[in-house]
């Protein structure tokens, strides 16, 4: 098994005073063992709900149905979805841990960065204080924060935004996990600190090898990062390919929206390029397919019926009827 | 994270523990003499049978001070009756009976001349001699103490002491209430180097009665041991006396009913709670006090006496003592039943019987045919509010709106002693002595005379009262100041109530009477 | 620290010469004074006037309260009129019994109230927490001396059980006196509890919902320690200002409990003093409750400095 | 007269708000009916409130005396329901006092600090610092015993919490980007006020003035307790259940009755200010 975590066909639903209504549907992918998959899509397209799930974090009134969440530790492979909590207990911090969009707000304000660094030891090994002190040590010249001596005894709000990124990566590597789901990690970091965080994770994954998802709805770090991509639209995987598919042969056409809307960016002649329309609220899907309205090249098929998630190349599915083997018409 | 917390945790502590270490922490003793531990120790002694020899009675309001010559208050008076004694004192038939002075003649009317005990002690275990009943009356008559009984003792001239255990009284004119003004603790016997040594009786006493102070501890209790050396043979049979502050009726009774008390005072209302119980005795006896409704005569609308007979007729005075009293009081004026052949007859005059066409007839006659509005001040006590709340009602039967003011007990008080009221309802204590019910309310120099009322053929008789020996004619003189004041109506009175000890079954021999309501001499605990 | 505590007492100087002009101003202006109070029906010209004189009430006024603060600065606080005694000893004696009972409540409503605050806090929305909030409401809605009487008449009835009469001091005599303290202490904490139930349920589902929380569960935290580790200690703030407010308004408030269950704490002796116009008691005692009103709030800021790092000494109220 | 219009609206969308959410449903109604028994009174109750029956008093509650009698013969069930209507009365006045001194007071010494906070804040812990039930004393004693000072007592009473509740709002409103936004384009100290921190108050403020309401009554009753409270014959729940602390043995419905009246109304507020804290806040949707 090279994959080190496969979720098949996960479903997730709001269940709010008697009503149930689907935000994420039937979504699957594979993780490779020292791979890395970047999740794209647009805010409110389930796709921070899909990473909480994997370790089961999603809190009342979301909850993960159906579908299996399986993550292959060596051995033996246990999916995540049914795990009891003694268990999730084990590998949440020391298989897989997280890395949060809100670096001022991920860490408790009232306790030092050695304490809240120290305390995921705590939780895994039984460690001594100095062992403790000396780990942390390591790993904060490791993330390359200056002068770690005296900044692990400062308080979270005495550090700035890319300081604390630079710590919350630090709590999550120091047990080098087999698994990391980084979501957003550089959405609220200004772009030169972006830079130098993603620049940080890639040396840190790869000197630790372990594999990654990275959730972003920037293109541009999916490019720097992910060697396998799949893009999210309304609860659903609606194209997933490697990287070079994406970018090169796009096929769905929202994901042609995203690149072009960035390549527009660049370029000082063309208007900026906008996909028209928003995204749909959950439980008022219509019955075709979920970006008939907002899709340039909609067909009447495509309001019709959903469209299924076909291959159109090695490795490379998308779900439009453009592509259902040719026969657009019904 | 830890070390922050312990250092949290001591600062709370330090502060709690010092405050709490900073005054002695037993509770100040301020005894005379040698601490006696009242429940343990006394008991070994005295073959007296095993239940300690302790009365614990819940009383209802906190003593003022305990100096004889100075504090009036109910609260304070059933304790320094404990402690001091007078020259005299009076039976229940109003006759003179020794204390201090074994025997007194009167050579002429305004001469006496007192045979003192012999080897009666103070607490402080010198014997008693004429000195200090000389002393005594000195200190009253001194404006630096201001004591309340000078008007009293003010009519003494001279005070000369023939021998150790005799002294001589002159006084400047015939003074007839003087005996009676001798059996009240405001000429209680004092000793004159503790006075001097301590200069404040307040809080601490020394005199020559049954019990002897050993603790005050304010708000809460005060606690009174036997005087081992007492004058009167085999008494105090009790080892000591707790009187407990409890202001609350409803713990009061609990206490009794859980015998954590011996003794409690409570309403009529309470009887039916302790029917049938059979460890709670009760011992009604009649009261010497008086309800009232008086009028500020200042004010032109009760000037006109046609207005406050009106008043009168509009009451139902029977009414009153069923709501209020649970008809377990008297129809009564300012000299009560309880002063027996002093008292004339109230509940026959024709005042006093409801009489609303009359009242209403008044009232048109004086110029108010449809009524007008009012005030009545209330306070101090639940039965003066609950009065007020029935006289307002039976006043609108004659047009009269009446608005309650329940004052808080200062400004009582002050619109008491200033005028500061419309009507107002009280109750005042009628004394021992006619001349005390009558004079000190009604004479128109009397100091309780707040009304503004002034009769001069009422002030004559007073004068006359003073003066008049002989007891027949006395009682004409006051039978028609009574029938004068009656008619004038300043005040319009009403009750005379009864009131109820309620005791633990193991409390024995305790038959409280009008004048002598807490006499625990021959109270043993069984 | 120093600094900051040294600043905060200074404040309390024009605090407290503010309340004791304030209470001498309201004294003269209530109608009644103690002479009056003190001679009752006997009172007439001549007495009134030699009692005056005795008691320094013939002096004008300004030199009565300026004589008054004089002597108050020096820690003299003056004789009672009515009893004469000393009174800054009997204001000591009486605080340690109402700060006694202040902190056996206190402690007893914490007992009650931050567990079940908790609780209903974790099992949001279901019966459990209906009823915890039901009962915190009837903790907030039930006036005191209600609540005492009955239970006084209560144990009296059923159990023939009331508190030993007389009291007796902490370390005088430990056993009487927790006999005689336990059950106010546990009516007075029964009602605090009901407010800092309610605090304490909606700071903690404040904090619950924190981004921290996410993190700390994501490192493997187990259910046991996001909550007493992070989230109460987070959530103790706001909880610890209002017990710091009520325990300040305890001090002066348990007056009612004080007088059913006739402790002599220090509510009753300002109650007293109110009622027999003794000012220098009234002074002396209202001052002394606020005088420690205002360091109970110094304890509480100094609190916030070693809970939360981000509040630091200039940070005012 | 369009903020008229708008102020309507926001009204209905909060009663709309109460009423899904229980716990505002419940509430309300029981606002509700305390509102209609001190309107309705007159017709409501059986008795008039001072007319005493001499021969049944200390009654239990019979036919014609629904709740019984008290010591003097009167009817307790007609003096409950005109209770209704001096307690409302003394919560909402005394209420409306403190609510709009500590409304002025609390925004002035929030929003200008400095100085004016000094001093306001001065005043406020001297009245902190006062015992409350003391404080109401001396108010009471001073202008004399009836209904109209103690409300005003209690409203003086009150005010020093609802100043710094409506502090501290104003502090932690003023720091958020839209108030100096507002600031940066020139707006008047007194609009930014009126238009951006008061609305902004508005939540924190009405739950404060509903639990404000529960403690009036409360502090009424123990005003009562202590004799200070309203004058007699006229009834409050308060006086009522302070009296009938005498009879708790022998006629327990004396104090049955006011505690519930109490305890229900102080219920109904606190349940109402919870669910309006959420409607009107919905970050508090708990």
């Amino acid at each position: 098994m090279d994959n080190i975590l496969e979720v098949k066909n996960l479903n997730i639903d709001i269940v709010e005073n008697k009503s149930t209504k689907s935000l994420v549907e039937n979504v699957s992918f594979n993780v490779k063992r020292k791979g890395s998959l970047g999740i794209v899509g647009e805010s409110g397209c389930g796709k921070s709900i899909t990473a909480m799930s994997i370790m089961q974090l999603l809190s009342h009134p979301l909850k993960a149905t159906k579908g299996k969440i399986i993550f292959n530790d060596g051995s033996k492979s246990i999916d995540m979805r049914e795990a009891n909590s003694n268990i999730m207990r084990k590998i949440r911090g020391k298989e897989i841990s997280m890395i949060f969009q809100e670096p001022m707000t991920a860490l408790d304000p009232l306790f030092t960065i050695e304490e809240q660094i120290a305390e995921v030891l705590k939780f895994h090994t039984d460690l001594k204080k100095v062992e403790m002190k000396k780990l942390v040590l390591e790993m904060l010249t490791k993330v390359g924060i200056p002068q770690p001596q005296r900044i692990m005894k400062n308080y979270p709000h005495q550090l700035s935004g890319g300081m604390l990124q630079r710590v919350v990566i630090s709590m999550a590597l120091i047990l080098n996990p087999k698994l990391i789901i980084a979501d957003e990690p550089t959405t609220a970091l200004d772009v030169t600190i972006q830079a130098q965080i993603l620049e940080l994770i890639n040396d840190l994954r790869s000197s630790y090898d372990t594999s990654i998802i990275m959730i972003t709805h920037d293109l541009g770090v999916i490019a720097e990062t992910c060697e396998d991509v799949i893009v999210f639209y309304a609860g659903q995987i609606v194209e997933e390919g490697n990287i070079m598919d994406i970018f090169h042969n796009t096929s769905h056409p929202y994901t042609k929206g995203l690149i072009n809307a960035v390549r527009s960016l660049g370029d000082k002649e063309t208007e900026l390029f906008t996909i028209p329309g928003t995204v749909p609220v959950a439980g008022e899907f219509s019955k075709g397919c979920r970006f008939a309205e907002r899709c340039g090249e909609a067909m009447a098929i495509c309001r019709e019926k959903e469209p299924e998630l076909m291959e159109i190349s090695p490795g490379h599915n998308t779900r439009c009827w453009l592509y259902n083997g040719g026969d657009t018409n019904v | 994270m830890k070390r922050r917390l312990i250092l949290v945790l001591s600062v709370v502590l330090a502060l709690s523990l010092f405050l709490s270490a900073c005054g002695d922490s037993k509770q100040p003793q301020e005894e005379v003499n040698q601490p006696v531990d009242s429940e343990q120790e006394v008991s070994q002694e005295t073959d007296k049978p095993q239940v300690p020899q302790v009365l614990k009675y819940g009383t209802d309001a906190e003593p003022g001070g305990l100096d004889p010559h100075t504090i009036s208050a109910a609260s304070s008076i059933r304790i320094f009756k404990q402690i001091y004694n007078t020259l005299i004192d009076v039976d229940d038939d109003m006759n003179y009976i020794p204390e201090l002075a074994k025997s007194w003649e009167q050579p002429d009317d305004i001469t006496y001349i007192f045979y003192l005990r012999e080897g009666v002690k103070f607490h402080n275990g010198r014997e008693m001699t004429a000195d200090d009943v000389k002393y005594s009356f000195e200190r009253v008559l001194d404006p630096d103490t201001a004591a309340i009984g000078v008007s009293y003792y003010d009519k003494i001239d001279t005070m000369e002491i023939l021998d150790d255990y005799t002294i001589k009284f002159t006084l400047k004119e015939p003074f007839a209430p003087f005996m009676g003004n001798l059996t009240s603790l405001y000429g209680a016997i004092v000793p004159k180097e503790f006075v001097e040594e301590h200069e404040n009786l307040m809080v601490e006493a020394c005199g020559t009665g049954p019990f002897k102070l050993q603790e005050w501890v304010p708000d809460n209790r005060v606690v009174l041991v036997k005087n081992e050396d007492y004058f009167e043979e085999g008494q105090p049979k009790l080892d000591a006396i707790e009187y407990y502050v409890m202001t609350d009726e409803s713990a009061r009774l609990a206490a009794l009913r859980t015998g954590n008390v011996h003794l409690i005072k409570l309403p009529a209302a309470s009887l039916p709670l302790v029917e049938g119980n059979p460890d709670i005795n009760v011992l009604p006896f009649q009261t010497n006090d008086y309800s009232y409704l008086g009028f500020n005569l200042t004010l032109d609308k009760f000037k006109d006496v046609k207005v406050r007979q009106a008043i009168s007729y509009a009451l139902d005075r029977q009414e009153i003592i069923d709501t209020v009293y649970d008809g377990e009081a008297t129809i009564s004026g300012f000299v009560t039943p309880a002063m027996g052949r002093w008292a004339i007859d109230y509940a026959s005059k024709d005042l006093y019987k409801q009489n609303i066409e009359k009242a209403k007839q008044l009232l048109a006659d004086a110029g108010y045919p449809n009524g007008f509005e009012t005030t009545i001040a209330v306070g101090l006590f639940d039965d003066i509010r609950n009065i007020g709340e029935v006289i307002q009602k039976q006043l609108e039967a004659i047009g009269i709106k009446a608005e309650i003011q329940n004052l808080e007990t200062g400004q009582y008080i002050d619109a008491w002693s200033n005028k500061g009221h419309e009507m107002m309802v009280g109750r005042n204590g009628a004394g021992t002595d006619p001349n005390r019910s009558v004079a000190f309310f009604f004479s128109t120099t009397g100091s309780a005379n707040v009304w503004g009322y002034s009769n001069p053929r009422v002030d004559e008789l007073c004068e006359m009262g003073m003066v008049t020996i002989d007891e027949k004619e006395r009682e004409a003189v006051y039978n028609e100041a009574q029938e004068l004041v009656l008619e004038d109506s300043p005040n319009l009175f009403m009750s005379s109530h009864m009131d109820y000890f309620f005791s633990r079954k193991e409390m024995k021999n305790f038959t409280p009477s009008t004048f002598n309501s807490e006499d625990f001499s021959k109270v043993v605990i069984e | 620290m120093r600094a900051y505590i040294i600043r905060r007492f200074l404040t309390l100087i024009p605090i407290l010469i503010g309340i004791s002009l304030s209470i001498f101003l309201i004294m003269q202006l209530i109608p009644g004074d103690v002479v009056s109070g003190m001679l009752g029906i006997e009172a007439n010209p001549e007495l009134r006037a030699n009692l005056e004189k005795k008691l320094g009430l013939d002096r004008p006024l300004h030199e009565q309260y300026l004589s008054w603060i004089g002597n108050a600065v020096k820690g003299d606080f003056g004789k009672s009129f009515r009893t004469d005694k000393e009174i800054f000893p009997e204001i000591l004696s009486r605080f340690k019994i109402t700060f006694q009972l202040t902190v056996m409540a206190a402690v007893i409503s914490w007992i009650i109230a931050i567990p079940l605050g908790i609780i209903s806090a974790l099992k949001r929305n279901t019966i459990i927490d209906g009823i915890v909030r039901f009962i915190a409401l009837l903790g907030v809605s039930v006036p005191n001396f209600a609540f005492a009487t009955l239970s006084i008449l209560f144990l009296s009835k059923v159990f023939k059980y009331y508190p030993p009469v007389g009291y007796a001091g902490l370390f005088a005599d430990p056993a009487k006196n927790l006999k005689i303290m336990i059950l106010p202490a546990i009516i007075l904490g029964a009602i605090m509890s009901g407010s800092i139930m309610r605090m304490t349920r909606s700071s903690l589902l404040e904090v619950m919902r924190q981004d921290f929380i996410k993190t700390i569960r994501a490192k493997g935290a187990s259910e046991k320690v996001v909550l007493f580790v992070h989230a109460l200690k987070n959530a103790l703030i706001p909880i610890i200002t209002l017990i710091g407010m009520q325990i300040g308004s305890l001090l002066g408030g348990t007056v009612v409990t004080e007088q059913i269950f006739s402790i002599p704490g220090l509510g009753q002796m300002v109650l007293t003093g109110i009622n027999q116009r003794d000012f220098p008691v009234v002074q002396g005692s209202i001052l002394f409750i606020a005088f420690v009103y205002v360091v109970i709030n110094i304890i509480v800021d100094i609190l916030y400095t070693y809970i939360d790092p981000r509040i630091t000494f200039k940070v005012g109220r | 007269m369009d903020w008229f219009k708008t102020l309507i609206k926001e009204i209905a969308k909060v009663i709309k708000g109460l009423l899904k959410d229980k716990v505002g449903r419940i509430g309300l109604i029981g606002v509700l009916i305390v509102i209609v028994l001190a309107l309705g009174a007159p017709m409501i109750a059986t008795h008039d409130v001072t007319e005493m029956f001499a021969k049944s008093k200390l009654k239990p509650p019979s036919g014609d005396f629904l709740f019984g009698t008290d010591d003097f013969g009167r009817d307790v069930f007609s003096r409950i329901i005109f209770g209704a209507r001096v307690s409302l009365k003394v919560g909402i006045i005394s209420v409306g006092i403190s609510a709009t001194s500590g409304f002025i007071l609390g925004i002035l010494a929030g929003y200008y600090e400095g100085k004016t906070d000094g001093i306001i804040m001065g005043i406020m812990d001297v009245l902190f610092a006062f015992p409350s039930i003391l404080l109401a004393l001396f108010i009471v004693s001073v202008l004399g015993p009836n209904l109209t000072n103690t409300m005003i007592a209690i409203g003086i009473v009150s005010t020093p919490v609802f100043t710094r509740t409506v502090r501290a709002s104003v502090i932690s409103v003023k720091s958020m980007e839209y108030i100096t936004s507002a600031k940066s384009i020139g707006l008047s100290s007194i609009r930014i006020i009126l238009k951006h921190v008061a609305p902004n108050i508005l939540a924190p403020f009405t739950v404060q003035a509903t639990l404000a309401l529960s403690s009036a009554i409360l502090t009424e009753a123990s005003l009562s307790f202590l004799g200070l409270g309203i004058q007699p014959p006229n009834p409050s729940w308060g006086s009522m259940l302070s009296d009938s602390r005498k009879y708790m043995e022998l006629a327990p419905w004396l104090a049955i009755a006011p505690s519930a009246f109490i305890i229900g109304t102080i219920l109904s507020f606190n349940l109402l200010g919870d669910s309006l804290r959420d409607v009107l806040d919905p970050k508090f949707k708990l």
